[in-house]
């Protein structure tokens, strides 16, 4: 009996920093984002609440939250209300299965990784129900697009993990990176095609640019959102920034070693002698690098939002459909391949001959799918087939 | 079950008059069949002011002032067609010295403009960032225009026999130090979208006009070149003293959005250019003609049409002769003109493209409602 | 020279195709905005701070009127209405009295909330001693909380040139147009 | 109380719980008459049902069920919704054929239900022995390796089946070939 109370009540702590945690960087990360962006686009962006801006997201929050509250009187008011709560619970769910640091999550499933897929499709019903409820045009039509692209975009998702975990042999996300520490090697070297497929699904999934087509502001006012103001847009902006920091995770956990510093292979160790400085550091430095590649991940997220122009819609599903699923699939076949090398070969064998096979795959399918990437459908056009 | 129940219906989607990409006030009333557009009614006139019917009522001088709002992105040639048109009407030699002034100052206006197109056009498109980098180089010709007239955006600065103040000292410097790097900074922009293939998929093969059709529908300027036709004021009936340039005028051959973009692009490198042959050949002396204190042109009628940026600027000005405001004022805008193409450049295309054929015309709506 | 030149257009290169493979074209894209990451950034903190080194509001802008005044503090305007008639949008009034060489200016006032800074009556003042009776000052923080607050009288207009930087450079110029006049006297008094 | 009849209790709450929900949605799911409520509800019923799932020690199948269910037809179900017209919707309920089919369906299906029960749970010992068995049976493993043993052909068949069903999409929703 004392030990399910203590273990429901560390559970409760737990999750209690992880929520507090993130709902922080949560916070923070918009900061990120205008501050990117400002720097990117030569201005400053936030300085003036506090210094540097840094209470900006402070402010922010407290303006959403006394801000009106406007219902259009059409809507369907349960699930107008519903829906952003629908949006950002999955969003948070998640989070329990991410291992932050060796002895730091949540819980560990033995299913974590099918778990996360599971509930992060989930968020989806938040839109498309924002976009029903509003009962107005541009949310409709922004939760029919992000109800295509997620359906979409979560086949190649799934697909763009399997040949990291042929490599794991496990879903547990603990499994996972354990699995790259005992190697030594991060599975994005091994799978660089999975991880960049993965990247780019995940942008699709975030709704970031240049696949932020249910919410495209130059077309579409602001998507699902466009009836929604106050605390309950607030709760679908944090949706996606916790998104954001999910799709990061995940990424770090399968492809970037997770907790794993990237000097491990100097085999560098805290002295004994530090005494409960190096408990500390020991508890604490992968905590360290697991946030510092998460936060470059992000920063790699926003960074792209500020470079590249948006997708149309239909180009999107081309992508999604017949250049991103095509390669994912080539990448899993290729992985079966790789995967008997890498137990067969010496490393200095495996990898010229692996990343050979790599870039010849990647050129080979660009060729291969090339009447139907969406460059070459450019060059079609250009050429009058269409 | 009756099958004509399962039927698709057309969605009607207003768009506009206030809409993040609608450039203004224009209204487009969309019937979408899913993300198609099957058809599309434009309206206009949210922005109108009368300003033909204010000219009858103003004289000749105040009227400049009117010019300035029509399309107010590039104030300088409205005020340069219209003081043209007057100075036609008058028979009126203009001073060199102000000639120079006027296609210096012309063309660098022809390029703030189509740096605001870049940059609403790419920011249409989901590319904010040159929107900033393209408004960072048009502060700088603002501040040079500030420093010549003492205005931003509506600058009245041409008079009818020349321009209204000199050159300030230190302006030819700074012209020329911009002049000398903006090329450098169109290779910026065509970076991020020249060759990128998220600008590529979403230009090529949109909107396409064909040279014929574009006749038929009175396009002029880029819209026009970037089909293919080689039509530009200043090479087929050249004003002021643009035959004594070296430039080149870009022409397009698909006439797709993409065309377009690459024809505006290597027009404000030409632009740059004659800015630089302007500012190296400008002569010194008087930038006023004599010209009476209150201007009553002749009897008669003229009509004189200039390049501006967003295409052929024309003005028809009716004089009876003895008032001292026109009798008839009447424009032709481009930016109207070429709105008339977009119905026919957007059938069968998406919503998204919508935005990315009115960012490619290049309207202001102040110059399509007057 | 050719008049007209073809664009060129470089669509669906294959000499490109690799360069796309390997997304080559979003990395030269995103290597640019990386660059500016760390440029100089251009923002002026407005209000905080009002002119950088590139940049000040020059002296030409056409901001707030001012009714300009000789160094012994009187009014240069000679009421002959050249602004009042020249201004489109007739937001200037004077009213005077007296007739000939004894006018007294009674009135004038400069309605902002109809004017549109076109600057034709600053340019339509025939007066020319240093500056003219109306003059544009540099000015541009207009905004006030009532309409009434956009009508100025003439001492407001008077107030605003002492105000303005201009009064102080015209006063320099009278001042060193004098001591020149009496230099000039000096030498014909020598000579 | 001991730890054991605590656990027992705490299952059978649980049990209760989602029993209740899954019911109680799946009432609700019949009885609105906006179609979108009617979907939510479903979901709700399916997250009921993985709940279950996972109180057998099925995570696998927990996961599956709301990854595929809840998160991909629904989607899809969702999506036909809002395409169709309402109108169409609400003529299509009132019916009268329809609820025929569906009382029909109804009654075959509760029947089919009292055939199992009364055919295996109820007897003796069979509850024992599923118990028993089904221990491991929710595993990723588990299910992996039977599979790609002892399932093998079906599997593939299976997997031909998908094939042939995604060329018939394709071709269907093709409009010219």
């Amino acid at each position: 009996m004392e030990g399910i109370v203590r273990d429901v009540i560390i559970a409760l702590i737990k999750i209690a920093i992880v929520l507090g945690g993130v709902a922080l960087g949560v916070a923070y990360s918009t900061y990120l984002e205008r501050k990117v962006a400002g720097w990117i686009q030569v201005r400053f962006g936030p300085m003036r609440v506090g210094p540097h801006g840094l209470l900006q997201p402070i402010a922010d929050g407290l303006k959403l939250f006394i801000k009106e509250d406007i219902m259009p009187r059409q809507a369907d008011k349960l699930i107008f209300y519903l829906s952003p709560v629908i949006c950002l619970v999955p969003a948070f769910a998640v989070l329990a299965v991410i291992p932050w640091g060796p002895d730091f999550y949540i819980t560990d499933l033995n299913i974590g990784l099918l778990y996360i897929f599971a509930v992060a499709s989930l968020g989806i019903f938040g839109i498309v129900m924002a976009g029903w409820a509003s009962n107005s045009k541009y949310p409709m039509l922004g939760g029919l697009r992000s109800a295509a692209q997620m359906v979409s975009y979560e086949v190649s998702l799934g697909l763009s993990v399997i040949g990291a975990l042929i490599f794991a042999e496990s879903l547990s996300m603990v499994g996972i990176v354990e699995k790259q520490m005992t190697t030594g090697v991060w599975f994005v070297f091994l799978q660089p095609v999975g991880f960049v497929i993965y990247f780019i699904c995940g942008l699709a999934e975030t709704n970031r640019l240049p696949f932020d087509l249910p919410e495209a502001e130059q077309e579409l006012v602001a998507g699902f959102h466009t009836e929604y103001s106050a605390m309950k847009f607030a709760f679908f902006f944090l949706a996606e920034y916790t998104n954001m920091i999910v799709v990061s995770s995940i990424a770090t956990t399968v492809f970037l070693g997770g907790w794993g510093s990237p000097f491990a292979f100097l085999g560098i160790e805290f002295p004994r002698s530090l005494g409960i400085v190096k408990s500390v550091l020991d508890f604490g430095m992968p905590i360290f690098w697991f946030l510092l590649k998460v936060f470059l991940l992000m920063f790699f997220m926003i960074w792209v939002r500020w470079t590249f122009p948006r997708y149309r819609y239909d180009q999107l599903m081309n992508i999604g459909w017949k250049v991103l699923l095509p390669f994912a699939i080539l990448n899993i076949i290729f992985s079966g391949l790789e995967f008997t090398l890498y137990e067969e070969l010496d490393w200095y064998l495996f990898y010229p001959l692996a990343w050979l096979i790599m870039g010849v795959m990647v050129v080979f399918g660009f060729r291969l799918i090339k009447n139907f990437d969406q460059f070459s459908y450019s060059k079609m056009r250009e050429e009058g087939i269409e | 079950m009756e099958e004509k129940g399962f039927g698709t219906e057309e969605l009607i989607v207003n768009m506009g008059p206030q809409h993040p990409s609608t450039h203004g006030v224009l209204r487009l009333l969309l019937t979408l069949d899913g993300e198609k557009v099957v058809d599309c009614e434009v309206i206009i006139g949210y922005l109108h002011r009368g300003v033909e019917k204010l000219a009858e009522n103003r004289d000749y001088k105040q009227n400049i002032i009117l010019t300035d709002r029509l399309d107010y992105l590039a104030s300088m040639t409205n005020n340069l067609a219209y003081v043209q048109a007057v100075e036609k009407l008058m028979d009126v030699k203009v001073p060199e010295r102000a000639e120079y002034i006027r296609v210096t100052v012309a063309e660098l206006q022809r390029i703030a403009s189509h740096l605001v197109w870049l940059g609403t056009h790419a920011m249409d498109i989901g590319a904010m960032t040159v929107f900033l980098y393209c408004f960072r180089e048009r502060e700088e010709i603002l501040n040079l225009f500030e420093m010549l007239c003492g205005a931003r955006l509506t600058y009245n600065y041409m008079r009818i026999g020349g321009v209204s103040c000199d050159l300030p000292d230190d302006f030819a410097g700074k012209a020329y130090k911009f002049v000398e790097k903006f090329p450098k900074l169109i290779d910026e922009y065509e970076v991020l979208l020249t060759k990128n293939r998220i600008w590529l998929d979403r230009t090529v093969g949109v909107g396409v006009i064909s040279g014929e059709d574009g006749i038929d529908l009175g396009l002029s300027g880029p819209n026009i070149r970037g089909s293919g036709v080689e039509w530009d004021v200043r090479k087929a009936e050249p004003y002021s003293i643009y035959d004594r340039f070296n430039f080149q005028i870009p022409v397009g051959e698909k006439g797709d959005t993409y065309d377009r973009y690459l024809v505006r692009m290597e027009e404000m490198r030409q632009s740059n250019n004659i800015v630089k042959q302007a500012l190296e050949q400008l002569p010194e002396g008087e930038i006023m003609a004599k010209v009476p204190r209150i201007i009553k042109p002749p009897k008669g009628e003229v009509y004189h049409s200039i390049e501006a940026p967003k295409g052929e600027l024309g003005f028809y000005i009716v004089s009876d002769g003895t008032s001292t405001s026109p009798y008839r004022l009447k424009i032709r805008p481009p930016s109207f003109v070429n709105l008339e193409s977009f119905k026919k450049m957007i059938k069968g295309h998406l919503v998204a493209d919508v935005i990315a054929i009115i960012g490619t015309l290049d309207i202001v709506l102040g110059e399509v409602d007057r | 020279m050719e008049d007209y030149i073809k664009v060129k257009r470089e669509v669906g290169n294959r000499k490109d195709e690799m360069w796309y493979a390997f997304l080559q074209d979003l990395k030269a894209g995103l290597c640019l905005t990386l660059g500016y990451l760390f440029k100089k950034k251009i923002t002026m903190q407005y209000p905080y701070e009002k002119s950088t080194a590139e940049w000040s509001i020059p002296l030409r802008w056409r901001g707030l009127h001012a009714l300009s005044a000789d160094e012994n503090g009187r009014l240069k305007c000679i009421m002959c209405l050249q602004c009042m008639k020249i201004c489109p949008d007739h937001c200037i009034k004077i009213r005077f009295s007296g007739a000939g060489k004894e006018r007294v200016l009674e009135e004038f006032t400069v309605d902002l909330s109809r004017c549109s800074a076109c600057g034709l009556c600053f340019e339509a003042c025939p007066v020319n001693s240093i500056t003219k009776a109306i003059v544009p000052t540099e000015k541009y923080e207009l905004s006030v909380y009532s309409r009434e607050g956009l009508v100025y009288k003439k001492e407001d207009l008077l107030k605003n040139w002492y105000d303005s930087v201009k009064s102080r450079i015209a006063l320099e110029k009278a001042e060193n147009m004098k001591k020149e006049e009496v230099k000039k006297e000096e030498k014909s008094v020598e000579s | 109380m001991n730890p054991e009849t605590m656990n027992e209790l705490i299952n059978y709450l649980i049990f209760g719980s989602l029993a209740f929900i899954i019911l109680a949605s799946a009432i609700m799911v019949i009885t609105r008459k906006e179609v979108v409520h009617s979907a939510l509800f479903l979901i709700l019923c399916f997250f009921g049902v993985a709940g279950l799932y996972i109180q057998l020690r099925a995570q696998f199948l927990a996961a599956v069920q709301i990854l595929v269910y809840a998160g991909g037809i629904m989607v899809l179900y969702l999506f036909v919704i809002l395409l169709v017209n309402r109108k169409v919707i609400e003529e299509t309920k009132r019916s009268k054929s329809f609820k025929k089919i569906f009382i029909l369906v109804g009654l075959v299906l509760l029947l089919e239900f009292v055939l199992i029960f009364t055919g295996t749970v109820l007897k003796e010992g069979v509850k024992e022995k599923i118990v028993e068995e089904s221990f491991n049976m929710g595993s990723t493993e588990y299910i992996g390796g039977i599979l790609y043993t002892k399932f093998l052909f079906p599997f593939e068949l299976v997997s031909l089946v998908l094939l042939a069903a995604m060329i018939g999409a394709i071709v269907l929703s093709k409009r010219k070939i």
